[in-house]
């Protein structure tokens, strides 16, 4: 058997990857990808790394790590920083991010922000997005209270002095079901078309792109399978990341990957597909709401040709 | 005069010399600037950033100064009152010990819900990260008081009181001053960490939107400020400690 | 009014018995003086009436009070000076004052002045020579205001003269307040000079030798040194503690 | 034997008041547990998912104690050299403070680029955590050397080598030992930060997972470990100190 | 061979000034003792001697070797016995041997015995009475290798008996292998008991204020104490001290 191994792993080509926040359901495929040998089967070896404090971009850029997780956001952030990570494959289609409140707290549109408390972080896309969205109903963010709750999660948050806050409904919203707090949720694709950008993504860098592009074919080849895996079987995908990282929580992990398993595909033609227009929405609107430097170039930003070709 | 100028002098070189490597080999070697930017980068931000961020500076600033203080009172009480009072000190020294193992992580969401998202909860977290060192070398100190001399205050009939006062207390003072010493090179970071509970201005809070827009500049921007202020502090504190242990020689020539 | 009695005090160090039934008493105003061998337990005698230990057995009496064990009770000069390094010589000199009371500083200036020190007052201990520091000490008890007064070997690191000095200053103060003195000393003649009884201890342990109640009259001058009567007193003592050290 | 037996109750005693506070006010109150789990709470989970972190744990143990030993080693090696060489102390002591003040959430990205994912990064993290009080309380104490016992030194013509080693280096033991203690304190936190720069195992990780799938028990069970390992560690360090610093009385009574 | 050539040495601390100008010799294998006021100078001589700080002018030759600030040439008692807290008394004296090569712990623990010290080798300094203790720092310099010895009061703290063994003692060992020594004393006797000359230092600042050569054979013994001869000499000195005192 050991023998066996050392063969396999002198076969094997040894890639990393780098998560964006700890390992949850927007993960799956990644995990299904390694447990069900679908790296393997592409002569991949691969291990998945939890990040630093500050995130996958930088070691994605600097080439210690081959593939990370991002989300459109901040990678349109980083290419104008001229960071060299391309986004190759959107793990999700719409963004599922919106505004939550409590039910109590009678929050059901955006013009119920006016004269309510937002707990955020500290950064200026925040009090933007706020913004596009209340002017939608003719208020505006000037009437919010903007406050920064820093590391503090959303149900602590809304505990004390918070009346509404930023989440992913996929996880944060999931948990809400679970412990049996109602949610009002105003989903940003709801309310403007630019602000539906793919969170989260998968990205390499731009050296990989020129020098290893077969290894980022095969890459995403496991990983399509992965996902495609997770959205056939929910409850299997679910038990594969709870095995792959059993101090996650059973039932959360269950409930979400329930919710999010239709999510992945939705109603592209291909899990993992992008479109231009996306990334050219989203960069507008961060441009026009004063959020970036200078405009971004979407070419470089993003690409589907790695994605596998469809049967 | 000559001295005290190449006392000064000495760790100014040693620093521009580090800024020049590190300049030096930014350009060579071509690092990019959002990984580590080379220090005239990073000076060209300070300067041109300088309106964006000096009120992030005043409020760390400020934070800073107000928990030190509260730390230094703290563990001063702390070390007092645990060494007047050797039974509650066996008691509580392991106290001491857990409440530094308290991840912030962990705490700040109770803090958050006790006293919300003020300034409360920043001082509590500075005030954690300084007053340990202090009570930790000052009971030292006390503990370690001339045996000679406690005799003699003993034999002339000192009150407990008197005996802290006039002799444990001033013969503590060096070991104090190292633990002060400790403790003012953690507060600036412990006023940036504990911006990250939750606030609207401070370096920290600058620091974070830095980087996550990956502002790298920025970032370091923020630790240099960071950094002067922590050396700042440091400073102050070893001039009192010059004044205030000046004239007194090594305690056993006498 | 004080009057010190020791009774029956016996102490032992680990398995070493330095002090073997120990009784004598120092009356109101008098002048005693301890002679015994170095080790012998002097010191250790000291520290026991000043509370410093409790004795294993016996008891100290001051003015008819049990002071056993109790602190503050008597002024000290320990053997090594023990100043405090972070106080000028002035401030240490009003130190027992000051854990008593109120500190006259203008006393202190002039005792200071008294034994030799003056232009000291604000050089701090490390500054003085090893004599200097000693008389700093003595000093200090001095102006402690307790009526008894415990001294132990406080002029050995002087020279004749500034010895010589000292002594007669002692006892003009102790002349003028009467205060109690018990002194501990190596010097015979230092003995015979200042104190009205001498107490010779034995070795290890030390019990009480001998004690000698000397007739001089008071007050005493110099002159006293060169008499006969006091030879033959030096050479009695003297004896005494040849067999003392011979034991 | 009694005082020994005194010494180790009532610590414990306070803690277990302090629990038992905790759970009356957690049931009496009705604290929800995703904030605050009760004792109890959190003692089933410890129990009930010690398969699952167990190999954390040791991680982390392993960790902390690598780290620590390097980062006391290179706390000592920084007080001795610049104890050793005043010039070098002069230009440098502002880089140790410097040190301080780097945030990890700057170096985390720099340290991986430059070291990985292995344990080098990690490693260098808690010795810059443990180092720096080490260093600082050392080179205090060998700054208060007995002036009295160096004149001696230096009268009988020692060299520079054996004041160090006979005089020195056993005079600033103490102050060597509060180093270690607050050293040691940091340790453990320090491992677990250090875990958040990237790693696969290990307390901090089970506790951002915990923390990030709302597990509020969990977290606390991570801290519960965190504090025991501490205590340990901080045990040791005190029972060596008793063993080093035994037969050696205050100095000042000589 | 050891010889000290003190030549025109001048100290000041500050605006007080110390020593004045002061020259003087000791010859190989003589023993020299200084006699002066408390606080004239003598223990700064020997700092400056043994390497502690310069002379403001003048210079130290050993053997015509200009030992002129530096250390180590010297074997020294210092006037408070300056012993290691956390070393054994046997660990103590073996230090001054220790710093200049190999320790001679057979050797050690025989002088020990010899000063009344036998039982204590393992016990610390806090466990010893004052003269315990300088014992201990004198025979710490007795087994320091350095052929010059500059003792400095090393007998203060000792009773008449216990100082008149040591006396003894250190002139039993001193013959055997004649080391030089300077030796600084209050005790006129002794410094006349011991010494082949005494040179009597003036006060504020210390000048040589005059230099006696004792006529007396050696080997020694106590009986000289008690001769006419004797006490004729301590008389003289006496009288020069208190010249010194008054001035
Ligand atoms: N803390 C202690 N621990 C153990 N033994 C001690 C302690 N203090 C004193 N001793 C012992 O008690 C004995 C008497 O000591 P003490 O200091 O009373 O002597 P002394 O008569 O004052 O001598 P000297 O004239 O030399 O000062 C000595 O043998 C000494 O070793
Ligand atoms: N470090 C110092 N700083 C300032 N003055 C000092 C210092 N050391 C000694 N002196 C002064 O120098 C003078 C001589 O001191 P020294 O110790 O040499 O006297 P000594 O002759 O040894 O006296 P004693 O017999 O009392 O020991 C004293 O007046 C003292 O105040
Ligand atoms: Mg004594
Ligand atoms: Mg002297």
């Amino acid at each position: 058997a050991n023998d066996d191994t050392t063969h396999q792993e002198q076969s094997l080509e040894e890639v990393t990857m780098v998560l964006d926040w700890t390992p949850n359901t927007n993960h799956t495929g990644l995990y299904v990808a390694q447990a069900e040998g679908f790296f393997e089967e592409e002569g991949l070896d691969v291990e998945i790394t939890l990040p630093g404090e500050s995130g996958a971009s930088q070691v994605v850029a600097s080439g210690k790590a081959e593939f990370g997780i991002g989300a459109q956001e901040g990678l349109t952030q980083a290419r104008t920083q001229d960071i060299p990570i391309v986004s190759i494959a959107a793990v999700i289609q719409h963004n599922t991010s919106g505004f939550a409140s409590p039910a109590d707290k009678g929050i059901t549109s955006p013009a119920d922000y006016a004269g309510k408390t937002y707990g955020g972080w500290g950064a200026p896309v925040e009090a933007a997005v706020l913004d596009s969205l209340m002017q939608q109903e003719g208020a505006s963010v000037e009437d919010v209270n903007i406050v920064n709750m820093g590391n503090s999660d959303f149900f602590t948050a809304v505990e004390r002095d918070i009346d509404f806050a930023w989440i992913y409904y996929g996880w944060t919203g999931i948990e809400a079901e679970l412990r049996d707090i109602d949610l009002n949720m105003q989903y940003l694709t709801d309310y403007s078309e630019k602000l539906d950008y793919y969170t989260p993504v998968i990205t390499t860098n731009e050296t990989m792109i020129e020098e290893n592009p077969e290894t980022i074919e095969k890459f995403l080849a496991a990983v399509s399978k992965g996902y495609n895996y997770a959205i056939d079987n929910p409850e299997e995908a679910a038990d594969i990341l709870i095995e792959a990282v059993p101090d996650l929580d059973e039932e959360l992990v269950r409930a979400s990957q329930e919710w999010l398993s239709p999510k992945y595909q939705d109603d592209a033609s291909q899990w993992g597909i992008q479109d231009e227009q996306v990334w050219a929405n989203y960069s507008d609107w961060m441009y026009e709401n004063d959020l970036l430097d200078r405009e971004l170039d979407t070419n470089g930003a993003f690409t589907n040709e790695f994605l596998p070709e469809q049967e | 005069m000559n001295k005290i100028a190449t006392k000064t002098v000495s760790p100014i070189l040693v620093i521009v010399a580090l800024l020049l490597i590190w300049e030096a080999s930014s350009r060579l070697l071509d690092v990019p600037a959002w990984l580590l930017p080379a220090p005239t980068v990073i000076v060209q931000e300070g300067v041109a950033g300088w309106v964006n961020y000096q009120h992030h500076l005043l409020s760390t600033i400020r934070l800073s100064l107000i928990g030190f203080a509260i730390g230094v009172t703290v563990g001063l009480v702390v070390a007092i009152s645990l060494h007047l009072l050797p039974t509650v000190k066996q008691a509580f020294y392991p106290l001491l010990i857990l409440s530094q193992n308290i991840p912030i992580i962990v705490l700040a969401p109770l803090l958050v819900i006790w006293f919300g998202f003020g300034v409360m909860p920043k001082l509590i977290v500075i005030t954690l990260v300084c007053f340990f060192p202090i009570a930790v070398s000052t009971l030292d100190g006390f503990r370690q008081t001339s045996y000679e001399l406690m005799h003699y205050m003993q034999m002339a009939g000192a009150s407990k009181r008197q005996i802290f006062t006039k002799l444990e207390l001033p013969h503590a003072l060096p070991s104090f001053f190292s633990g002060l010493k400790i403790a003012a090179t953690y507060s600036v970071m412990g006023a940036v960490i504990s911006e990250w509970l939750g606030a609207n201005q401070g370096i920290g809070v600058y620091m974070t939107l830095a980087q996550s827009s990956f502002r790298t500049d920025r970032v370091f921007v923020a630790i240099f400020f960071i950094m002067v202020l922590c050396m700042i502090f440091f400073g102050i504190i070893i001039a009192l400690e010059k004044l205030l242990i000046k004239g007194r020689v090594k305690e056993e020539k006498v | 009014m004080s009057e010190l009695v020791v009774e029956q005090v016996t102490k032992s160090f680990g398995d070493e018995q330095v002090l073997a039934d120990v009784s004598f008493s120092v009356k109101h105003g008098e002048f005693v003086s301890l002679l015994g061998p170095s080790g012998s337990g002097k010191s250790t005698l000291f520290h026991l009436i000043g509370g410093m230990y409790r004795p294993d057995a016996g008891t100290f009496y001051l003015d008819g009070n049990d002071i056993t064990g109790e602190r503050g009770a008597i002024s000290y000069t320990p053997q090594s000076p023990a100043l405090f390094p972070w106080r000028t010589i002035l401030e240490n000199v009003v130190l027992g004052a000051e854990i008593q009371g109120k500190p006259d500083y203008k006393k202190a200036r002039a005792m200071l002045e008294k034994a030799g020190l003056a232009g000291y007052e604000d050089a701090y201990p490390h500054q003085l020579s090893g004599g200097m520091r000693q008389r700093v000490a003595f000093v200090r008890a001095l102006l402690s205001p307790q009526d008894f007064i415990c001294l132990d070997e406080p002029f050995s690191a002087l020279d004749e003269f500034t010895r010589l000095e000292m002594q007669k200053w002692l006892l003009n103060i102790w002349e003028e307040n009467r205060q109690s003195i018990l002194f501990v000393t190596h010097n015979i003649e230092e003995a015979l000079y200042l104190s009205d009884r001498v107490i010779v201890l034995s070795n290890k342990p030390a019990a009480i030798k001998k004690e000698f109640t000397l007739p001089f009259e008071r007050p005493r001058d110099q002159e006293l040194l060169l008499s006969e009567e006091f030879l033959q007193w030096k050479k009695a003592i003297y004896k005494e503690l040849q067999v003392v050290n011979h034991a």
